[in-house]
């Protein structure tokens, strides 16, 4: 009875809908138009784009799971599929999960039909036919067939549908009405010609009040914004360009002063450029950033190593993506980790941030910056693909409830004061010394930046005692930057035996694993937020029996910083990876940590 | 006494400071080196221009060239940055504050090897700055391998003969549209003094390639980055003059005899007319000299090129003239209300 | 009794003498005449230049360390000050052991003179005055007078000294007649002036016979040569540029058909180019090298990554000096391993060997090639400044005793043979798959490298199936490299409590240790020459109850490394590190190790 | 039947290949992207001139123009390499194999952006290479962003307006010293394909501008890089056809009329002028000409600059002209003597 009421009750929004489609054929507007509309209704949606690094003629897929549970993580089943890609078709089909429903574009050649599944044929060909679009939207305005369809079979509100075109085209009637007649005819004709027979719907329902839905990238560049970006340098790259592209778009209108900016964004030649800039800004007292990806990451190396040892505030934002090498620019994971901590020759050890959410992404988006000019030091987010190009829900954004820390920068009025100054001397014995920006007028002021060898007043020494001194220093400031940084996110009674650590975007996938778990397996969670660790994290390693390391690499990254962080509770830690361009579903999860760990 | 110490008075400039407020450290290049004289002539420059020391940030990548700032504007704030990368940094620096000045001195190996990419895209940008290449043809810190820039078919003691052609950085500003493109010597200290003062008043990229030669790897006599070579085959196209904003320009030549061009500030340059006909704001003109200077081999030195109708960086990313760096808080944090209003379009 | 014979034994052939001049004043010449010359009469010598970065007039250091025991590492005590350099004279001075020797030029302002030290007054204006050589050799004749006065004060042989000069001119007479007339005259002048206070002095011996003395640099230089390096590309930086220029230097002699290259030797625009070149060599079938330090690793990021995944067999030669950033350039450091080691975004993991003295230079410098070649991987030879531009004495190398290893490469008539060929697909189950050069003539020969995800035939695939199997083959591959790559070195009876672990240029400090360490603390120690490591290493953890790894790093990093190796045992495992850019000393070695393992 | 077979075997070059032998795989690029048009011309080139695929090695950095390499030549080994990074890994294959013929395809970001220093110093060696420029202004790939050569105030909707000067890389070229410079346009296959073989004969860097539409993101009309705008302003130098190093070069033109400039293999191009006098052997007239047209907004085409006489970078090496890839371990590791007399020097 449990059983089959908890079925029954799983047919409404609780479905996984993929649309397959060929690359640049214009469908993100509907697929969005679909995933916001159920936005609109009060059901708990995500979207994710699995696209291909092509600009049109691959196949693409874009997923949207509503969940009455709230759970948005990716989930391997298929209850719904449409189908707009013939190259594809059969494999897709294939995919569709027992007892699904698969509408598809009936000029496509049918696979043999599976029992249990339900087909819904559409003549997309036709009805675009009917509005007659000019010849160079038809396959844009065929995508609209299948909204009207699906919207009309599940029972997606065509109002809640218009209000997501209408957000899309930001309010221009014109377009939105262009749209809808095409999504209105195509839900009439569904309407008239088919017959609903699989058990998936909607109903409104008000889980989604007061939240937004919106991507990663977009959420950390507005957290940049709200942190003050005054500078912000970049080179395309998927999948980090949206973030620049976000931070260009909303800046203008936040940040003007009699008509002119108040900031900079500049597209540089390369990564070597982006952030060469980004440093000369943030030296020169900018809020200095650049966004990039793997490929660009290999490329700052050398610079990263100059700003960590001579101290200069800059936030690098890293939208990972599948690497080694060029790897797959349109796939998610977690790979830069290891390479980022101590990115640069010689001994460096680099400060990262590590968003879980896109609320994070627009917290740590501000909070980065406060963190670099305290530190005066690059400050890595590692953001990815998944949480920073797919659209997740969340409670809106909170506005910075810190002052804006700038750090420990003296002023000509200050200097006066004080009567001296030394760049690199550790006043406070936190490691930290205190700098003084390009313009400052007083005669102390001046330093030389350099990324040779110096002693506490930035003159060049080759002295031994020099250059172990400062070594010291900023290990002692390595340190110092352990409780300046988010703390992890703990959860679960405490007592459990098994403490599971992760971090990132696998957040969703977790939280899903853990609710189904609950029966199974009693967890402890932590959820790293940053790197160095804190002790909490060293106390909840303490406090665990078994404890297990999940993250989308390869190589086990975090397990082995871990490792190094508690030696001597090495063994104990158990490392936990997928790396195969998916995000990870949270059934993967649970199975795998039960395997891991025992049920 | 009191007469004595009288006289022993420094003598000041505008701003009351003398020229010592305007040196560096000790130099630690080789006696007699090209970058030494160079340096002299920055101080003089800057002293003579009046500018505060604060006023201005000095650049460098990596190399002996490089090294030189901290022997130049010792109250000034400076960035040694990398090798091949000061574009990137000036860029980032003099964006964040644009009430600087800024004055970037790289070898021809940090400009034309391994910075090739980002000098032609600081020009392209047009990042208002001094950008100064002490070209010597040799890397000179690493102990004398060839740079792009040395001579075809040089040959030196340790690195061999060089078989490529060089690389002539005047044109590579003047094709990446550089509006202030000039080649000295440092053998002719007064010129460097000059081009340099004015590059200072113009509101764009100014490159100035000076011919600087290093005495312990390249300046034996045949080589086109030697002393000798740069005294007997220097071609001056005018002798220039920089006359500051508030001076009257004296009318103490003939008309058609000297140029005069105007810098943004209001000051101008003078360029006396050596030789023959040259009219420096003719871009194909000086695309020609600059080839037939080459063919020639001739040190075709002077303001090569000047146009100072391009917008600068500043200027086209439409940029408010107070440094960035003095935003308060409230000025970089948009509003509460704003966030709301943003957030209501994720709805 | 013992106590005072061995102290008398010790004053002779047992002494460090610094020759403190400034920098490109042409003491070189002065100081290796000096070196060769102990060397010539039979004691073991070493030479060290402790020089600025710069070109000419800071102060630069010569060590000169004879010792009939064989020991050449650094050590701190300074038995003989030889100083021609007034800036640093005062320092100098205080530096010098009790009962050591000061030979001064007498034109220096002299500081108080110290009790128990002996002073040799040097007329070197009025000796150079007596040849009067032209002008600008003044100060390069300046130096062969204290040659002359040092040799007679110590018993060095003035036949000695010639013959180091011939060597240094390769055997030209006249500019070393003209070096020996100063050094006559002075050797005369100090016969007739000075008196022997001083105990220090030297005997010839047997100890150097048939041994050579040579830097790291041009060994490992010769060791490419030997395993027939035919692509190198570079780009000038202290300390590598003389790797290069040996292999510039001797490949003409040793690689000509009809009077033409059978190599290249290309100096690139810069770090990023050079790795780009020796890619595209190493791929079209060249043994294929580049060589490097510090900052040109972290430019070199992204193309090792590429390497990496598309498998292309390159050597890596990073003579590592002090970082971060640009640290000192002329001074050592071991303080690139953990940024090699994980060098590139994404998951990589890459092969480093670690010579440990001139002879493994010469060796690594051919095996490498055989490595990287079987393993299709970039490979990295980590040496250091210490190592590479600094004189040691050796045995003359062994030429190679194993045939060249050329990879799993496939010719046309294999091809045609086998009749199918997949680029990646791993046929003999050790992870490493089959190439094939272009030009190639065979019609299955070609495939398309790229860094981006592939399948098993070098095609684009975005499959998540794709990926893992290939990374699961690299991971495979990462295993067996263990194998292919240098065994560590053990030394002591196994059985000792205590294990020392170290690698590279440490090895002369090390052993010089060990021999001081017999009495108080048996030791067994490991010198790693490989990353990955082998079963040898984990073995001697295993047997080992106290462990230490010493390094000259600030991080501990070849300890990380270790750690994440052996976590059963990460606590064992404690860090041993100086890293303050001068070589490390036996004494401190000897004494940090019984600070932190107990007596 | 027979008959039907007869004439549908397909025509077959002198190394007895088909076209399909040069086709590769099916493209992923846009349809009507420039670069397909360009991937055909390097497939009838190819064909053409004969040369065996296994005989040539195609490489490329990233972009779309970058992918392009797959979509041609399915039988000749190929590097897709890192963005902006083809002329170094092109080197080294090039130097290591030396009987292979090179042929990179390149986009206007990879080259003009983060490429330009490789860019430079690939010319300055001249490495024998074709180095196909796919110029559409933009960053494909990426979804359209402007590029280096992006036409100064242009607007694209989602890029905005570029405030920058393009990059001229046939004037970047040119000032690097390369002996072959040429300009096309995608929507000129005839011209193309006579000068990509022309540049496959051609001992030295022989660089191809090629303005090649992006049809998704920057095909608009006032677009200098639109297929629209090219048909429009282009303004052949000449007619060109390519003559092959067996053929007679037929005397059916006027004399006067038409220049021939011999490549390196004996082959030549024959280039029927229109229009106006203009040789291509003149430096400086090339370089006025590129000035001129960039002044003008003229899309002169055809081949700007042509020299001879530069060493090959594999001659400057003084290299073997067999393939070092070839040498057998002997050949490759000197004797076990040598290394003995080696190491008496150390003693
Ligand atoms: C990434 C990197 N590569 C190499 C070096 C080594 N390096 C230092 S200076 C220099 C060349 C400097 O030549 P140039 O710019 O002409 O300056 P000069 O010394 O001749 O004035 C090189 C290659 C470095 N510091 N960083
Ligand atoms: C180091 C690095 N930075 C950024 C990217 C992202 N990226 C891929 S293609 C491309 C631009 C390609 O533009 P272009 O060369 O003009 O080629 P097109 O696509 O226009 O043919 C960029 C920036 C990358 N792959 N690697
Ligand atoms: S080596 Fe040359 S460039 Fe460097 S300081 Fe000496 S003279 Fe100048
Ligand atoms: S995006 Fe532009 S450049 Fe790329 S394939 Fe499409 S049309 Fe071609
Ligand atoms: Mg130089
Ligand atoms: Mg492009």
């Amino acid at each position: 009875m449990t059983e089959n009421s908890t079925r029954a009750k799983a047919l409404v929004n609780d479905f996984s809908m993929v649309v397959a489609t060929v690359n640049g054929s214009g469908s993100q507007t509907s697929n969005l138009a679909l995933v916001r509309a159920l936005f609109r209704m009060g059901i708990p949606v995500s979207g994710k784009n699995l696209f291909p690094s092509n600009i049109q003629g691959l196949p693409t897929w874009y997923t949207i799971r509503a969940s009455g549970d709230g759970h948005t993580a990716r989930r391997e089943s298929v209850e719904i599929l449409v189908a707009m890609n013939v190259t594809t078709f059969t494999e897709d089909h294939a995919g569709i999960s027992e007892g699904g429903a698969c509408f598809y574009a009936d000029h496509l050649p049918k696979p043999q039909a599976r029992a249990g599944i339900v087909y819904y044929p559409m003549p997309i060909k036709d009805l675009v036919k009917e509005v007659s679009p000019p010849k160079d939207l038809k396959e844009y305005v065929a995508n609209m067939a299948y909204v009207g369809i699906v919207s009309e079979m599940l029972g997606i509100d065509l109002e809640a549908v218009r209000g997501a075109l209408m957000t899309h085209f930001h309010d221009r009637e014109k377009p939105v009405e262009l749209n809808m007649g095409m999504i209105r005819l195509a839900a009439e004709w569904a309407k008239q010609n088919l017959e609903k027979q699989d058990p998936y719907r909607v109903e409104a329902d008000n889980k989604t009040k007061g939240k937004i839905l919106i991507e990663g990238n977009t959420a950390g560049a507005l957290g940049a914004i709200y942190g003050g970006v005054s500078f912000a340098s970049w080179y395309p790259i998927t999948p980090a360009s949206s973030f620049a592209d976000a931070v260009r778009q909303y800046l203008p209108q936040l940040r003007k002063e009699n008509g002119k900016n108040t900031y900079a964004v500049i597209q540089a030649e390369d990564e070597l450029s982006a952030i060469g800039m980004a440093i000369g800004a943030g030296w020169a007292g900018a809020r200095s950033m650049t966004s990039t990806s793997g490929p660009g990451i290999s490329l700052m190396a050398e610079f990263v190593g100059l700003a960590f040892f001579a101290e200069i505030p800059i936030v690098i934002w890293d939208v990972q993506r599948m690497g080694p090498s060029t790897g797959l620019p349109t796939r998610t994971s977690q790979g830069d980790v290891m390479f980022v901590r101590y990115l640069g020759h010689g001994d460096t050890k680099n400060v990262i941030l590590l968003p879980g959410s896109v609320a994070e992404c627009f917290e740590f988006g501000w909070r980065a910056f406060d963190v670099a000019e305290r530190l005066q030091s690059p400050v890595f987010v590692l953001s990815d693909l998944d949480l920073g190009m797919n659209l997740w829900m969340s409670d809106p954004f909170d506005y910075p409830d810190e002052p804006m820390d700038r750090g420990k920068v003296l002023t000509a009025e200050q200097l006066e004061e004080i009567g001296e100054f030394a760049r690199y001397r550790d006043v406070d014995g936190d490691g930290i010394a205190y700098r003084t920006l390009p313009g400052n007028e007083h005669p102390l002021a001046p330093w030389f930046v350099r990324g040779t060898g110096h002693n506490e007043h930035a003159e060049y020494s080759e002295r031994p005692d020099d250059w172990e001194r400062n070594m010291e220093r900023l290990m002692r400031k390595a340190d110092s930057a352990r409780d300046l940084i988010p703390a992890p996110v703990l959860s679960g009674s405490g007592e459990a035996r098994v403490g599971l650590i992760y971090y990132g975007s696998t957040e969703s996938a977790v939280r899903e694993a853990c609710d189904r778990l609950t029966e199974q397996l009693e967890l402890d969670t932590l959820r790293l937020r940053a790197v160095p660790f804190n002790s909490d994290v060293k106390q909840f390693i303490e406090d665990h029996e078994v404890l297990c390391v999940l993250e989308m690499n390869t190589d086990g990254q975090m397990h082995k910083l871990l490792q190094l962080e508690v030696p001597e509770r090495a063994t104990r830690l158990r490392s936990l990876t997928q790396n195969n361009g998916l995000p990870l579903t949270a059934r993967w999860i649970a199975e795998s940590l039960v395997d891991l760990v025992g049920g | 006494m009191a007469t004595t110490v009288e006289t022993r008075k420094a003598k000041v400039n505008d701003v009351g400071l003398a020229k010592a407020d305007y040196k560096g450290g000790p130099s630690t290049l080789c006696a007699g080196c090209g970058h030494n004289s160079i340096s002299s002539q920055i101080v003089n420059a800057a002293y003579e221009l009046s500018i505060r020391p604060h006023e201005i940030i000095k650049l460098s990548g990596i190399g002996c060239s490089s090294k030189s700032p901290a022997y130049f504007l010792g109250k000034s704030h400076g960035f040694n940055s990398l090798h091949g990368r000061m574009p990137s940094v000036a860029t980032g620096a003099l964006v964040a504050n644009r009430s600087l000045k800024g004055i970037g001195v790289s070898g021809d190996g940090d400009t034309a090897s391994i910075g090739m990419g980002q000098f032609v895209h600081l020009v392209r940008r047009n990042l208002p700055m001094v950008y100064v290449i002490e070209n010597n043809g040799v890397y000179g810190l690493t102990k004398g391998q060839f740079s792009a820039t040395a001579d075809h078919e040089q040959t030196l003691k340790y690195a061999g003969t060089n078989p490529f052609m060089p690389v002539d950085l005047c044109m590579e500003a003047l094709t990446a549209n550089c509006g202030f493109v000039a080649r000295s010597f440092a053998g002719d200290p007064k010129q460097v003094t000059e081009l340099i003062k004015a590059a200072f008043s113009f509101d764009g990229t100014a490159v100035l390639d000076i011919i600087s030669p290093c005495v312990t790897f390249n300046d034996r006599d045949e080589s086109t980055k030697s002393y000798s070579w740069g005294r007997e085959h220097q071609d001056p196209l005018h002798d220039v003059t920089y006359v500051p904003r508030y001076e009257e320009i004296q009318v103490d030549y003939e008309p058609g005899e000297t140029t005069i061009v105007r810098l943004h500030d209001g000051s101008a340059l003078m360029l006396k007319k050596l030789d023959e006909e040259y009219d420096p704001t003719d871009r194909s003109a000086a695309i020609q000299l600059l080839d037939e200077a080459r063919a020639n081999q001739v040190l075709a030195t002077g303001l090569i090129y000047f146009n100072s109708d391009q917008a600068s960086l500043q200027d086209s990313e439409q940029m408010i003239k107070r440094p960035l760096s003095e935003l308060t808080p409230d000025e970089l944090r948009p509003s509460q209300e704003s966030l709301q209003e943003v957030l209501e379009g994720f709805k």
